[in-house]
């Protein structure tokens, strides 16, 4: 074997502290190195070139470059040999920059370590083999799922592209929590107006199937070929015949039902359809608040329906379905803030979550559109508005900003005053953030033109006293404890990961953060990305964003998934598992241990021996520790490389 | 013996729907049994057990594969097929067990030197067991030894004399002779200093001659012929007669066998050179009971380093 | 949990300013099966005082009482007062660590094994004994009497050393009034500080505080002010008369749960010791009979409402089915 | 007001206060809850909030002569509260206890409390209430201090004028006479522990060997 | 190869790919200062590392090995580290009996983003190897001295 090492200085990054002259002469030392030098920018063009001359002078059969971590330009250099003629996989990389440079200031030390790190490459390399990946046929067909509005976002985008398109909505309408605001910042337009079309779009595009009420049970299969079983939900309600007409949900007696939708600003029937811009416009019985449930005395519903939909004895039902792609759009909820008992923990009618108070906001809300106390039905004068509740807040185990509440928060007091021309809106905050076109000159509005009383500080107390809230705060800047005795009390909530995400990125095999957020390929250049191929991420289920954002990352991720299933064919990684059939001795353990079923066992001539499925493995190498007998070898990361890595290290 | 023919009783009971049955012989010295295959009514008659029924007759159950075989079995034996029976290495289904209360087996290296002095073990032409001790048919007389004298260490801590998972058991269950391996031989051993533990087995390992007996002894041992030892990919050890590599394949056959080996020490028993290799495989099962509470050979559940908890209640990981 | 016993740890206020609450304790503890072994020649934990020079110095004086303990074989202790409980459950916590538990004992120069515990008596009677063995012993219910109960900020917080009941909304004493018959308010109130020793030092402190607490319990509507500690107890009954001249406009007794304990299980004036509290309580358990009798004549109609109504229907089923008979015989 | 100059940060001061009450003060981000909740707060010159940013300004002068340190009930409403899940109440003890070392007491009456309640219990092993109004109004001069409450509590015998003495009691002020004595000092404990370990590891070797 | 005579000794990192390989690169890009002894041994998942690794670079003269994955919950194959953590645990308290002090193994996890906690980890672990000082396997037979001129 021909070795060329590439020492890299990066411009001083590097060499600031490692001399790379000295390294690269050391290097020229090592077993199968022929050639060796220092490179001001390998990664550069002219340092690409340099490398792809220095292959076809030397005859090199394969190459080490010293630089930065493989993590930001394996891919890159894996090009470069490539272009000149070498197998991808004949490459190596030291990390002299992140694990060396960049870490220390002693330039004997750091010398010679990068040198060592450069040994251990080449000893690696030595034993590399040439890999070649193996392609397989697409399915060209999308997953969404979650139905707010990153998700039709997505997959409006995808299928105006011409893909096929199966949307997946865990509650009986989509529309998200989107449809529930009642206008949105900072133009105070309405919600359910911009958003209206879209969902009708959804249900009427040839491209797309939907499945609201329905869930991921599970998913199998790889990137390309991904086979998805759907259950869809029992409804209690054939929905091929119902028309939507409603009047089932004006007959239904069992009126004391939780509005799921309305957040249970006021009560609804068991058999409800959510709204009336509803997509799909069909009923769905709640099962828990249903009388026929119950008791088995009612009907009702089922006698008035004109076209005989309901069926009570309606079972979950499943669907198969092959995608190429997967869109995880699964949004957020608000967190349990009941577990701040120092604001009553959900005692007193009068406190009200942010989204709550949106239903009361909304004209086609439970309240028509009027701001009406809880307890009472009064209009409250004095609303407080308490911000970061459950946000920022390591106590409760949410540390993190949720980035839209301020701006809702000013957007909520001016919607008060425009409903309540002599009420007063006050609003405790801690910083105001409002970076984005607009936002900030919206928070300076709603204090200068609808004089909202900003205070900035916390609330350390909410109580009732007669017929007022007692609120207790702080006005930092003015150094001092303040009380406001107020008619309404608005928590801006904070929020969380959808309830179940964990669950969906188990089923999705992508990772997701210690709050349920999913974790995104990288955190700048694979925003929409997982490191799962084939899955995309949209919307607030990869971390918490406004709607601008969620749609802009839904479009995204339709196009990333478009780039992926425009192609007709893929080509698998072949830095995974293979079995020695020799050597197996059918024992099974590899089997047992592997974590994505990748290995079954096979019959040659009556012995029982493992068998990699290619396009399954996904290259984790633990089914290679497990082998007693090393029959099974992760491909570039075998044994004997990593026993070469210690080897250089080690006198042994 | 009653029992002895109470378990061949058992033995022909059994044998028509069997290819053969596993038990012991007469050996080729007076104090030494060997493994018998029984096939039909004669071989029967040539069964022994007893002080001298060392053999674990596991270790032939993986090449058996295909036909139904009897096995007998004493309480360590039954843990090995336990063992591989829980990793189906072997089905359950194709093995018939005849267990008996087993009363502790000789170690001949304790015989032998207890001997010393009075004759040579191979002198001696006869064996008979009088409840706790032997009596020895040698040259110059009797000699009578006591059995915990000259029995193998495993036996003063068993756990497990009889055959629990037998199909068929002869004879009245024998008390444990602990009812929990404390591992005290254990830390004996790590009473030295850690250096001097290091030269121990430096100095150990020397007389290793790579024989690879007691790899063949083992009968958790699945490589068999693939055994990494022997090969180039992945090539784990060179052929240096390095002590370093003569240890390392101890740790690599220890690191196999964790939460695996059953402690009936075979390896130990089949070693030349008396290397005391049953040590290295105790640390690992001290480490795994201690752990995931698991005992190779009786759970029937997966072994412990083929699965995992979510939260590991025993690892209490070290904070940084 | 009968036959159960603990170490005592009455505090010092027991022997003076809550002489009521350790009578009552003593009665109710006995009633309830605990056996309570006085610790020998205890001494005082040092009280917030202590804690304010240097917490060694408090972990200190709180280790000799648990040494003293240990010498009577005493490994469990229970304190009635919150204050107390706090010193010597934050002493076992801080002692956990090695430095410290060094530093305590180059003042006590008595080394203190490890195993101590240390509970309220609140505790104990809600968690160990259990509301439901409360409730059979109640002789005389305190049906009609309307009660918010007072827990202070010691009793549950700081939440992690306490770990008892929620730190911002307790339960524990408004169960077991209830479990007692009373009637409870929800008490937005109930862990707010009510001026605690700062009542000597800074003398506008209780009256503010304490009488903030007295002022939203009587909009309420409540009878009595129920609470757990002496401190609090002092502040809020004996202090009254200054609160009342800085405003408040009213009297409310103030008695340790204990008493309401003693008295529903039927136990004697001396036990209950109503009479050592400065508020008297006597008008409260008129307007409580008042309404006992109110609700037992509510009762007594609703019941004959409904045994009407039960017999009005029976006589139409009565007479439907001689209908429907009769109809099928036609 | 006078300008602060931010160069004059006090570090090790922030390390002390950090050291003695086990809280890292840079998790405090200003958001005012603990100010918002506390009972005292009507007669601090700082409010809670603004004492922990002198902390992390490191202004030592201006934490250890405050009222605010002195004030504070130990109600640990703020700690239960931040949302950083700092023991609030635990620093400002551990300000106080500073302030005392350094002979800094902003509110005369709280030392005069304090001393009082201290003495008693030295003298009997056991606080005494009447004891320590009796110090307290000699130490302050505040002779007539509660006094009206006397009528409702002498009576009923809930202040008995004579104080309950404890046989131990010369063990209780042993233990006060050796705090003032600086026995309780860390760094002379963590010397006697080291002395103790090496004892220890030295048997260990003569076992081992 | 040597280390710096006095300076270093002979430490040996394995970390995944995803997570702790990612948390060292994290920790370079903060420029927080690390002793100079580790050397990384790259590998996709702690579910690949075999003990055995770790038990011939001990055996080899490694002073010190160290294996850091992604924490538990977030492995990036979903369960390797699981099973890292059970054969990691059992092969610490396997070393006392061949005489290597089980401190100069560990594992712990650290996640791509906890520059700093690397940082920590690496310090840490280097200096505890340095309070152990160098590892003592008395030198083998001739032939590993030819093997290493060999190398030279």
């Amino acid at each position: 074997m021909r070795i060329g090492v590439f020492i890299c200085h990066c411009g001083s990054n590097i060499a600031g502290t490692v001399d790379c002259a000295a390294v690269a002469s050391k290097a020229r030392a090592y077993p199968d190195v022929a050639y060796s030098t220092d490179i001001m920018y390998a990664c550069a063009e002219p340092g690409q070139d340099a490398i792809i001359a220095a292959i076809k002078e030397h005859l090199l059969t394969g190459v080490v470059v010293a630089s930065c971590t493989p993590r930001m330009h394996e891919p890159t250099f894996r090009k470069t040999v490539e272009r000149a003629g070498l197998n991808r996989y004949m490459f190596e990389m030291a990390n002299i920059r992140e694990h060396v440079s960049w870490i220390g200031k002693d330039i004997e030390a750091n010398t010679n370590k990068a040198a060592e790190l450069v040994r251990m490459a080449v000893s690696k390399l030595r034993l590399n083999r040439e890999l070649k990946p193996k392609s397989f046929p697409v399915t060209k067909r999308l997953l969404v799922v979650g139905g707010g509005v990153a998700g039709i976002q997505a997959a409006l985008d995808a299928a105006d592209a011409g893909l096929e398109v199966i949307m997946v909505e865990k509650q009986p309408t989509i529309g998200g929590k989107m449809a529930k605001l009642d206008k949105t910042f900072p133009t105070v337009d309405c919600s359910s107006c911009i958003l209206g079309p879209r969902m009708v779009d959804v249900a009427q595009h040839p491209n797309i199937t939907l499945y609201a009420y329905s869930e991921v049970d599970s998913i199998s299969g790889y990137v390309g070929n991904f086979d998805v079983k759907i259950r869809k939900k029992a409804s209690y309600v054939d929905w091929s015949k119902c028309t939507g007409c409603g009047l089932c949900t004006e007959k239904c007696p069992s009126k004391k039902s939780y509005d799921r939708f309305n957040e249970g600003v006021g009560p609804t029937t068991a058999i409800i359809i959510p709204f009336p811009q509803a997509i799909p416009k069909k009923a769905s019985i709640e099962r828990e608040y249903c009388r026929q449930f119950n008791t088995g005395k009612c009907g009702v519903c089922a006698k008035v329906c004109p076209t005989g939909a309901i069926d009570y004895g309606m079972q979950d039902e499943f669907i198969d379905a092959k995608v190429g792609g997967i869109v995880a759009a699964t949004g957020y909820d608000l967190m349990d803030w009941t577990v701040y008992q120092e604001y009553g923990g959900g005692r007193y009618p009068d406190v009200v979550t942010s989204l709550q108070y949106e239903r009361m906001l909304s004209a086609s809300g439970p309240t028509g559109g009027h701001i009406k106390r809880p307890s009472d039905g009064e209009e409250p004068k004095d609303v407080v508005f308490i911000q970061c509740v459950g946000s920022r807040d390591v106590s409760v185990g949410r540390p993190y900003c949720s980035g839209f509440c301020c701006m809702y928060t000013a957007k909520q007091a001016i919607l008060t005053k425009d409903h309540i021309p002599d009420s007063r809106s006050y609003v405790f905050y801690m910083d105001i953030r409002s970076p984005g076109k607009g936002y900030d000159e919206f928070t300076r509005r709603v204090q200068e033109e609808y004089q909202a009383r900003y205070i900035r500080g916390r609330v350390s107390m909410v109580y009732p006293k007669g017929k007022k809230l007692i609120v207790r705060g702080a006005d930092t800047l003015m150094g001092a404890q303040v009380e406001i005795e107020a008619d309404l009390v608005v928590l801006a909530v904070g929020a969380e990961a959808a309830e179940g995400a964990p669950h969906l990125a188990e089923k999705l095999r992508i990772s997701y953060d210690s709050y349920g957020f999913f974790m995104e390929g990288h955190p700048k250049l694979r925003p929409v990305e997982t490191n799962t191929a084939g899955v995309f991420l949209a919307g607030a289920c990869q971390g918490l964003k406004d709607i601008p954002s969620s749609v802009a990352q839904g479009s995204a991720a339709a196009a990333k998934a478009l780039a992926l299933l425009s192609r007709d064919m893929l080509d698998s990684d072949p830095q995974i598992a293979s079995v020695n059939l020799n050597r197996c001795v059918g024992c099974r353990k590899c089997i047992e241990v592997c974590p994505f079923k990748a290995i079954q066992e096979i019959d040659l001539r009556g012995q029982p021996k493992a068998e990699v499925i290619e396009t399954v493995c996904q290259g984790c190498g633990l089914c290679n520790a497990t082998c007693p007998q090393g029959a099974i070898q992760l491909s570039h990361f075998t044994d004997n490389q990593l026993l070469a890595e210690v080897e250089a290290l080690c006198r042994f | 013996m009653a029992i002895q023919d109470d378990i061949k009783s058992a033995i022909a009971e059994a044998l028509p729907g069997l290819s053969c049955v596993i038990g012991w012989g007469a050996g080729p010295e007076a104090l030494r049994a060997a493994p018998l295959f029984m096939r039909d009514a004669a071989d029967v008659d040539k069964f022994t057990a007893g002080f001298l029924a060392v053999n674990n007759p596991a270790l032939f159950l993986p090449s058996l594969k295909g036909a139904k075989v009897g096995l007998v079995v004493k309480g360590c034996d039954a843990r090995s097929v336990g063992q591989l029976v829980a990793e189906n290495l072997v089905s359950r289904e194709a093995i018939h067990l005849i267990g008996y209360p087993c009363r502790g087996v000789i170690d001949m290296d304790k015989a032998t030197a207890a001997l010393e002095g009075r004759c040579e073990p191979g002198e001696v032409k006869g064996l008979r067991e009088e409840n706790e001790d032997i009596v020895l048919d040698a040259p110059g007389g009797e000699i009578r030894l006591a059995k915990k004298d000259v029995a193998a260490d495993k036996c003063a801590r068993c756990r497990y004399p009889n055959a629990e998972s037998a199909d068929v058991f002869v004879g009245e269950k024998a008390a444990p002779v602990v009812e929990r391996d404390d591992y005290a031989d254990l830390a004996a051993f790590e009473n030295m200093a850690l250096d001097a533990r290091k030269a121990f087995w430096e100095k150990e390992m020397s007389r290793c001659i790579r024989c690879y007996a007691c790899r063949n002894a083992c009968p958790l041992c699945v490589c068999r012929d693939h055994c990494v030892a022997s090969s180039r990919e992945p090539h784990w050890l060179t052929q240096a007669d390095g002590v370093r590599d003569k240890l390392f394949f101890q740790l690599i056959h220890a690191t196999h066998l964790a939460g695996r080996c059953t402690g009936c020490g075979e390896c130990e028993r089949a070693c030349p050179v008396g290397i005391p290799l049953l040590t290295l495989k105790r640390a690992f099962s001290r480490q795994v009971e201690g752990l995931f509470g698991y005992t190779a050979g009786i759970d029937r559940s997966t072994p412990p380093l083929l699965t995992f908890k979510l939260e590991e209640p025993a690892i209490k990981e070290r904070e940084w | 949990m009968s036959g159960a016993a603990f170490g005592y740890f009455p505090g010092c206020s027991g022997l003076g300013t809550s002489l009521e609450y350790e009578r009552s304790t003593r009665a109710v503890c006995r009633e309830l099966g605990l056996t309570l072994w006085d610790i020998p020649d205890w001494n005082c934990c040092g009280s917030t005082p202590a804690h304010t020079v240097d917490p060694v110095l408090s972990a200190a004086l709180s280790a000799r009482v648990f040494a003293q303990g240990a010498r009577a074989g005493i490994r469990d202790v229970l304190t009635p007062c919150p204050s107390c409980l706090s010193n010597l459950r934050n002493a076992l916590e801080h002692m956990e660590d090695e430095l410290f538990a060094a530093r305590v004992e180059a003042l006590t120069e008595r080394p203190l094994e490890a195993g101590h515990s240390v509970k309220s008596v609140l505790q104990v009677i809600v968690e160990d004994v259990g509301l439901d063995k409360v409730k059979e012993r109640v002789r005389r219910p305190l049906t009609g009497l309307k009660t918010v109960p007072y827990y202070g900020c010691l009793m549950t917080r700081p939440e992690k050393i306490m770990r008892f009941d929620d730190p911002e909304n307790p339960q524990s004493m408004d169960l077991l009034l209830q479990a007692l018959g009373a009637q409870v308010l929800p008490f937005p109130l109930k862990v707010d500080c009510c001026g605690g020793s700062l009542g000597i030092p800074v003398r506008d402190s209780v009256p503010r505080l304490a009488g903030r607490i007295l002022e939203l319990a009587g909009e309420l509507g409540a009878d009595m002010v129920v609470v757990a500690c002496p401190l609090c107890q002092m502040n809020l009954d004996l202090r009254q008369g200054q609160i009342r001249t800085r405003g408040l406009d009213y009297t409310i007794p103030v008695p340790y749960f204990t008493q309401l304990m003693a008295y529903a299980f039927g136990l004697g004036d001396e036990e209950a010791a109503f009479k050592l509290l400065a508020e008297d309580v006597a008008p409260a358990f008129s307007c409580m009979r008042r309404r006992a009798e109110e609700i037992k004549a509510e009762e007594a109609r609703v019941a004959a409402l409904a045994a009407q109504k039960a017999a009005a229907r029976a006589g139409r089923g009565a007479q439907s089915r001689a209908n429907g008979a009769a109809g099928g015989e036609a | 007001m006078e300008t602060v100059l931010l160069n004059g940060r006090d570090d090790a001061f922030i390390r002390a206060v950090e050291e003695s009450s086990g809280q890292v003060v840079s998790r405090c981000y200003q958001c005012g809850n603990c100010t918002a909740g506390c009972p005292m707060s009507f007669a601090y010159d700082y409010s809670v909030s603004q004492v922990m940013r002198l902390i992390q300004a490191g202004q030592k002068d201006a934490v250890l002569s405050s009222k605010a340190i002195w004030l504070c009930a130990a109600c640990n409403t703020c700690s239960q509260r931040c949302p950083n899940e700092i023991n609030v109440a635990g620093v400002m003890d551990a300000c106080r206890q500073m302030a005392r070392r350094e002979k800094k007491f902003a509110v005369r009456a709280m030392r005069a409390f304090v001393d009082a309640f201290l003495d008693s219990v030295k003298f009997n092993g056991r606080s005494h209430e009447v004891g320590i109004m009796a110090l307290y109004m000699l130490y302050t001069g505040r002779v007539w201090t509660d006094v009206e409450l006397a009528p409702k509590v002498l009576p009923k015998g809930k202040m008995p004028l004579l104080p309950h003495r404890i046989k131990g009691r010369s063990e209780v002020a042993a233990i006060i006479d050796r705090y003032k004595q600086g026995l309780s000092d860390p760094e002379l404990a963590r010397a006697r522990l080291a002395k103790d370990a090496g004892e220890e590891s030295g048997k260990g070797k003569e076992a081992v060997s | 190869m040597s280390v710096l005579k006095e300076k270093e000794l002979r430490v040996i990192g394995f970390l995944c790919n995803w997570c702790s390989y990612g948390g060292a690169d994290t920790a370079g890009v903060g420029r927080f200062a690390q002793p100079t002894d580790l050397r990384i041994v790259r590998v996709p998942c702690s579910g690949r590392i075999n003990p055995l690794f770790v038990l011939k670079a001990l055996l080899g003269g490694a002073d010190g090995v160290l294996v850091s994955g992604c924490h538990p919950r977030d492995c990036h194959y979903a369960e390797g580290n699981f099973y890292a953590r059970r054969r990691l645990e059992v092969l610490k308290g396997f070393l006392p009996v061949l005489g290597i002090d089980p401190r100069r193994f560990e594992y712990t996890w650290v996640s791509a983003s906890e520059g700093q906690r690397w940082q920590h980890v690496v310090t840490t672990f280097t200096a505890n190897i340095h309070a152990l000082g160098p590892a003592s396997f008395s030198p083998d037979a001739p032939e590993l001295e030819i093997l290493n001129a060999a190398a030279r």
